[in-house]
C-alpha cells in the first residue's frame, strides 16, 4: 500500500506565527515532530511508501526525514496547488501510487490511534471511500479492498484538526498522558509516563510529578517542580525554584529562577497562554527571570581573577609552547587565520588569530591535548579583550539577533561553558548552557570551569 | 581528507564554458566528500556547488562589458576547516548581492541566480578588489 | 541539451535531455510549441540532470506567454535535484507538476477542453 | 502617564495610569516619577489597562512601587492588567504580591472599606 500524506500552507499558518523557529511540519507534540506521528500511522497501515505533498516549502522537512530509510520506508516529497482535488492529487503522482491501494491523509490533523491495534487488515479490507474525518481534513481509501470487510468498528480511529495554539496544546497533553501505550513517543522511562531524553541533569531536591516528557540535555536545577503534564523539549533549563506544571517548554528555552509556568507555552524567549491566545516575547536574553543585570559591577573583580589565572597559564605552558609551535610550525601543521571575531561589546570586532593544527603527528597531539592552539588567546585576556572562560567566539560576519540585548547573553573567552560542561559545542545546545553560566557565573566558579573545560579538551584529544 | 591548497581555474567568459565551470566545481565537492558523495548528504553537498557555480559563472558573463578585451573568469577553489569555499572572480563593473526575492507570482525570468546561491550556500560574501568583483560562496561539509 | 518532440491527443509532449542553463535555455525559449500561446505543452524533465536559474527563466517566461499562464505548461517527470531548484526559486507554485507523462497529458487535455468550453 | 487623587470614603486614593510600555528605558524614570506620587498619600492604585509590554525590569520597578508603598504603611493596588501583562505577573508570581482588580474603579473602592492607615 502508499500513502499520501498532504498539506496546504493556509492550514497551517498559524504555527508560523506563533513558533516560526520550526517547520509547521515537525511542530513537536510531546516532543515528537508532528510528521512522525503520521509517518509511524502510514506504517502501521501496511505502507511502504509514503509520499508528501504541500503547496509551500518542504526544505526544512526534507533535511529532515531525507529519504525515509530511518523507518524502512521509501518517503519521497511533491507540490500541490491548494485546490486540487483528490483526483488531481492522485493524477500527479500517478507512477508512485502505482496499481496499489493508496490512503490519503490530508489537513494539518493529530491521528488518534492505537498502536496495539492491526491497522494493515483494516486498510486493505476497508471499502473504498472514507475512512475519518473532521473540519481540517480527512483520511481516504481509493483502490478496491483486497479482502472483504472485517468488522472494523473494533479500531479506533478519528481526527482532531491542529487549527489553532490551543488545539496544539489539546493534542500534546493528550499524546502525553496516553503515552506510549498508544503512540511510539521518545524517550527511556523505567516507569508509565516518565519519558527522559539523553543527558537529563536533575538536582537531588527536584521534583518530578508524573506524566512528564523530557527530551535531551535538559538540566532541572535545585528545587524545581516538573509536572504533572509537563512537556519539556532539548537543551532546556529549568532554573532554581521554578515549576512547570500542565505547560509545554520548547527546545532551546532557559526557563529563570522563582518562576511558575503553568498551563503555558513556552519557546525561546516566547510565552504564549494556549487559552486566550495571547503570547508575550520578553525581551530579556532568556525567559524572564529575576535576575538583576549587575554586570558592570560584578565584572571588575571577574576580569581580576581571569587576567591572574590566565597570567597562571602562560607561565605554566610557555615551555610547552616555546618547544612545541616552532616545530609545528616549521612542519606546516599549525596554521593560523585571521578573523575578526564579535567582542563582548557589541559595537566593536575583534581580530584573532585561530589555529588549526592538524593532528596526524604526536607533537601536535600534544599540542592540542595541552590546548596550545588557544595559547596566544590567553594574552587577551590580561587585555581584557577575552574572558577566560565564557561564549565561544563568534565570527564577526555572524549576526545573532538577541546579541543587541546586552552582553548577558555573550561574552567571547579563550575556552566555552560548553567545553566545561562537554556539551555539544555548536548551535543551540552550546547557546543554552553558556547563557546558563553567564547569568549565574562567579569568578570562582569560572575558574573550577576553566579547569574542566581543559580537562574535557585534554581527554577528548586523547581518545583521538 | 586535506586539502589545504588552492585549485585555480581559468576559464574563458563565454557560455559554453559554464559546463566547465560546473563539473570542476562538482568534482572537487565530491572530492572533499570522498565516500560520502554517495549518499544525499554528499549528493546535495555537490549540487549545490554546481548549482552556485553554474550561477555565479552566468551572472559574471552576462554582466560582462561590451568590448572589454581577454574577458575571463576565474574560479579558485579552497577546502579548509571542513569547508570547501569557490570564489569567482571576473573584471566586470561592481555589483551588490543584496538583491530582493523576485515575485513569484508576477512570472519573472531572471532575477533568481542569487537567491539560489545564497540558499544553498552557507555564506556569501562579495568583495571589491581593485578592478575585480570576487564573489566567495562556502558551504560547510 | 536535446528537445524531442511528440504529440498526444492534441498536447505537444517536449521531452527534453540533459542540462538545462544559460546555454541551452534559448533552444527551449524559441521552441515552436513553447512560444504558441494556444498549445498546451507538457515539458518532460526525466532526462534533465541539472537545471538552474537560467533554465526556470525559460519555463517560466514560456508559461507567462501561454493564454492560461498555470496550465499552459504542465511538467512531469523532474527529479529530486531539479525539484529543489523549483522549490528554492518558488517556481514550483507556477506549475502542475506530475509524477507521470501520460497523467499529465490527461489532466492537460481535459483542462484545455473545459477552457475551451 | 496620567496622575490623579480621588477622594473616596474620605481616603485619598492616588490613580495613576500606566501606558505603552514599561521595560529598561522607562523604568528608572519611572520609579522616580511614582516618589512625587506616593510623597500625595500611600493609597495608590496603578490602571494598567494601557499598559501593553512590561518586562523584567518593568516588572521589578512596580515591585519596588509596592516595597516602597508598604513601607509607608500603604498599597498599591493594579486594575485591568491585559493579557499578556497578566501573564508576566503570573510567570514571575509578583501576582501573590498584589491585589489585582478587573478595572480602577474597583481597585479604589476596595480601600473605602478598609479603616484608615496610620498617617506618617
Amino acid at each position: 500500500m502508499k500513502t499520501i500524506l498532504a498539506f496546504r500552507e493556509e492550514e497551517y499558518a498559524w504555527v508560523h506565527e506563533t513558533f516560526p523557529c520550526v517547520h509547521p511540519l515537525l511542530l513537536p507534540l510531546c516532543n515528537k515532530p508532528f510528521i512522525e506521528f503520521l509517518i509511524d500511522f502510514a506504517i502501521l497501515a501496511g505502507s511502504s511508501g509514503v509520499r508528501i505533498l504541500c503547496d509551500g516549502g518542504l526544505d526544512a522537512l526534507e533535511q529532515y526525514c531525507e529519504d525515509g530509510s530511518r523507518w524502512g520506508i521509501d518517503l519521497s516529497y511533491a507540490s500541490i496547488h491548494p485546490d486540487d482535488s483528490i483526483h488531481t492529487m492522485l493524477g500527479k503522482n500517478r507512477k508512485f501510487c502505482g496499481e496499489e491501494r493508496v490512503m490519503i491523509v490530508s489537513g494539518f490533523n493529530f491521528i488518534r490511534y492505537d498502536k496495539r491495534l492491526d491497522y494493515k487488515n483494516l486498510a486493505t479490507s476497508r471499502p473504498t471511500g472514507e475512512w475519518a474525518a473532521c473540519p481540517g481534513g480527512r483520511i481516504t481509501l481509493t483502490g478496491v479492498p483486497a479482502k472483504t470487510a472485517l468488522d472494523w468498528t473494533l479500531a479506533e480511529l478519528s481526527l482532531m484538526p491542529l487549527d489553532s495554539m490551543a488545539s496544539f496544546y489539546r493534542a500534546s497533553m493528550e499524546a502525553l498522558e496516553t503515552g506510549a501505550t498508544r503512540y511510539v513517543l521518545p524517550g527511556y522511562g523505567d516507569e508509565p509516563g516518565c519519558a527522559f531524553g539523553r543527558n537529563v541533569v536533575i538536582s537531588k531536591s527536584v521534583e518530578i510529578r508524573k506524566p512528564v516528557s523530557i527530551g535531551n540535555n535538559v538540566q532541572l536545577l535545585a528545587n524545581t517542580i516538573i509536572g504533572p503534564s509537563a512537556i519539556i523539549g532539548s537543551n532546556v533549563i529549568i532554573d532554581r525554584q521554578s515549576s512547570v506544571e500542565s505547560s509545554i517548554v520548547f527546545d532551546n528555552t532557559y526557563i529563570g529562577e522563582h518562576l511558575k509556568v503553568d498551563g503555558r507555552i513556552a519557546s525561546g524567549n516566547r510565552l504564549n497562554d494556549p487559552k486566550s491566545g495571547a503570547s508575550i516575547a520578553m525581551e530579556d536574553p532568556h525567559l524572564l527571570s529575576g535576575i538583576k543585570k549587575k554586570w558592570d559591577i560584578r565584572s571588575l573583580p571577574r576580569k581580576i581573577v581571569h587576567a591572574v589565572a590566565a597570567l597562571g597559564l602562560i607561565a605554566v605552558f610557555f615551555i610547552p609552547f616555546i618547544i612545541l609551535w616552532p616545530l609545528l610550525k616549521l612542519g606546516g601543521h599549525w596554521k593560523s587565520t585571521r578573523a575578526d571575531f564579535l567582542s563582548e561589546r557589541t559595537d566593536a570586532t575583534l581580530p584573532l588569530g585561530k589555529v588549526e593544527v592538524d593532528s596526524s603527528s604526536a607533537q601536535a597531539a600534544i599540542a592540542i591535548a595541552l590546548s596550545l592552539d588557544r595559547y596566544l588567546w590567553l594574552f587577551r585576556v590580561l587585555t581584557g579583550q577575552l574572558a577566560l572562560i565564557g561564549s565561544s567566539p563568534l565570527l564577526a560576519e555572524k549576526t545573532r539577533p538577541d546579541l543587541l540585548l546586552g552582553a548577558l547573553t555573550y561574552r567571547p573567552g579563550v575556552f566555552s561553558y560548553a567545553e566545561a560542561e562537554d556539551w555539544p559545542a555548536t548551535g543551540g545546545d552550546a547557546t543554552i548552557v553558556e547563557r546558563f553560566h553567564l547569568a549565574h557565573s562567579n569568578p570562582l566558579s569560572d575558574i573550577s570551569l576553566v579547569i574542566k573545560a581543559f580537562i574535557n579538551r585534554l581527554q577528548e584529544k586523547s581518545a583521538i | 581528507m586535506s586539502m589545504s591548497s588552492i585549485i585555480t581555474l581559468t576559464l574563458p567568459g563565454e557560455r559554453l564554458f559554464a559546463r566547465v565551470a560546473t563539473q570542476a566545481a562538482t568534482s572537487v565537492a565530491d572530492l572533499v566528500t570522498g565516500n560520502a558523495r554517495h549518499e544525499p548528504a554528499g549528493r546535495d553537498f555537490s549540487h549545490a556547488f554546481e548549482l552556485a557555480v553554474s550561477e555565479a559563472f552566468t551572472n559574471s558573463v552576462t554582466h560582462a562589458r561590451e568590448n572589454a578585451t581577454a574577458q575571463v573568469v576565474k574560479l579558485t577553489f579552497l577546502f579548509e576547516q571542513r569547508q570547501l569555499t569557490v570564489s569567482v572572480h571576473d573584471a566586470n563593473d561592481p555589483f551588490t548581492i543584496e538583491t530582493p526575492v523576485p515575485d513569484i507570482e508576477s512570472f519573472p525570468e531572471n532575477g533568481f541566480g542569487l537567491l539560489i546561491i545564497r540558499k544553498v550556500m552557507d555564506r556569501v560574501i562579495y568583495r571589491r578588489d581593485g578592478d575585480s568583483n570576487i564573489l566567495s560562496m562556502s558551504k560547510a561539509l | 541539451m536535446t528537445i524531442s518532440e511528440t504529440s498526444k491527443i492534441g498536447i505537444a509532449i517536449l521531452s527534453l535531455n540533459g542540462t538545462l542553463d544559460a546555454l541551452s535555455a534559448p533552444e527551449f525559449r524559441n521552441n515552436r510549441s513553447v512560444i504558441d500561446p494556444e498549445k498546451t505543452v507538457v515539458v518532460d524533465l526525466q532526462q534533465v540532470d541539472f537545471i538552474d536559474s537560467s533554465g526556470i527563466g525559460a519555463i517560466v517566461s514560456a508559461s507567462r506567454q501561454k493564454r492560461q499562464p498555470t496550465g499552459g505548461i504542465v511538467l512531469s517527470c523532474m527529479n529530486d535535484r531539479v525539484r529543489k531548484v523549483f522549490e528554492i526559486t518558488n517556481a514550483q507554485k507556477l506549475f502542475h507538476i506530475f509524477d507521470d507523462t501520460i497523467a499529465a497529458v490527461d489532466f492537460a487535455a481535459t483542462r484545455q477542453k473545459s477552457a475551451g468550453a | 502617564m496620567k496622575f490623579s487623587l480621588d477622594n473616596i470614603d474620605g481616603q485619598l486614593v492616588g490613580i495613576a495610569r500606566l501606558e505603552g510600555r514599561l521595560d529598561s528605558s522607562n523604568s528608572k524614570p519611572f520609579q522616580k516619577t511614582f516618589l512625587e506620587w506616593l510623597e500625595k498619600t500611600p493609597l495608590l492604585v496603578f490602571d494598567c489597562s494601557l499598559l501593553e509590554f512590561i518586562d523584567t525590569s518593568g516588572l521589578g520597578a512596580i515591585v519596588g512601587c509596592l516595597r516602597k508603598t508598604l513601607e509607608k504603611k500603604g498599597d498599591l493596588r493594579l486594575a485591568g492588567l491585559n493579557d499578556k501583562v497578566a501573564m508576566v505577573f503570573e510567570l514571575t508570581q509578583a501576582k501573590r504580591l498584589f491585589s489585582i482588580f478587573s478595572n480602577r474603579g474597583d481597585a479604589a473602592s476596595s480601600f473605602a472599606a478598609e479603616p484608615n492607615p496610620e498617617t506618617t
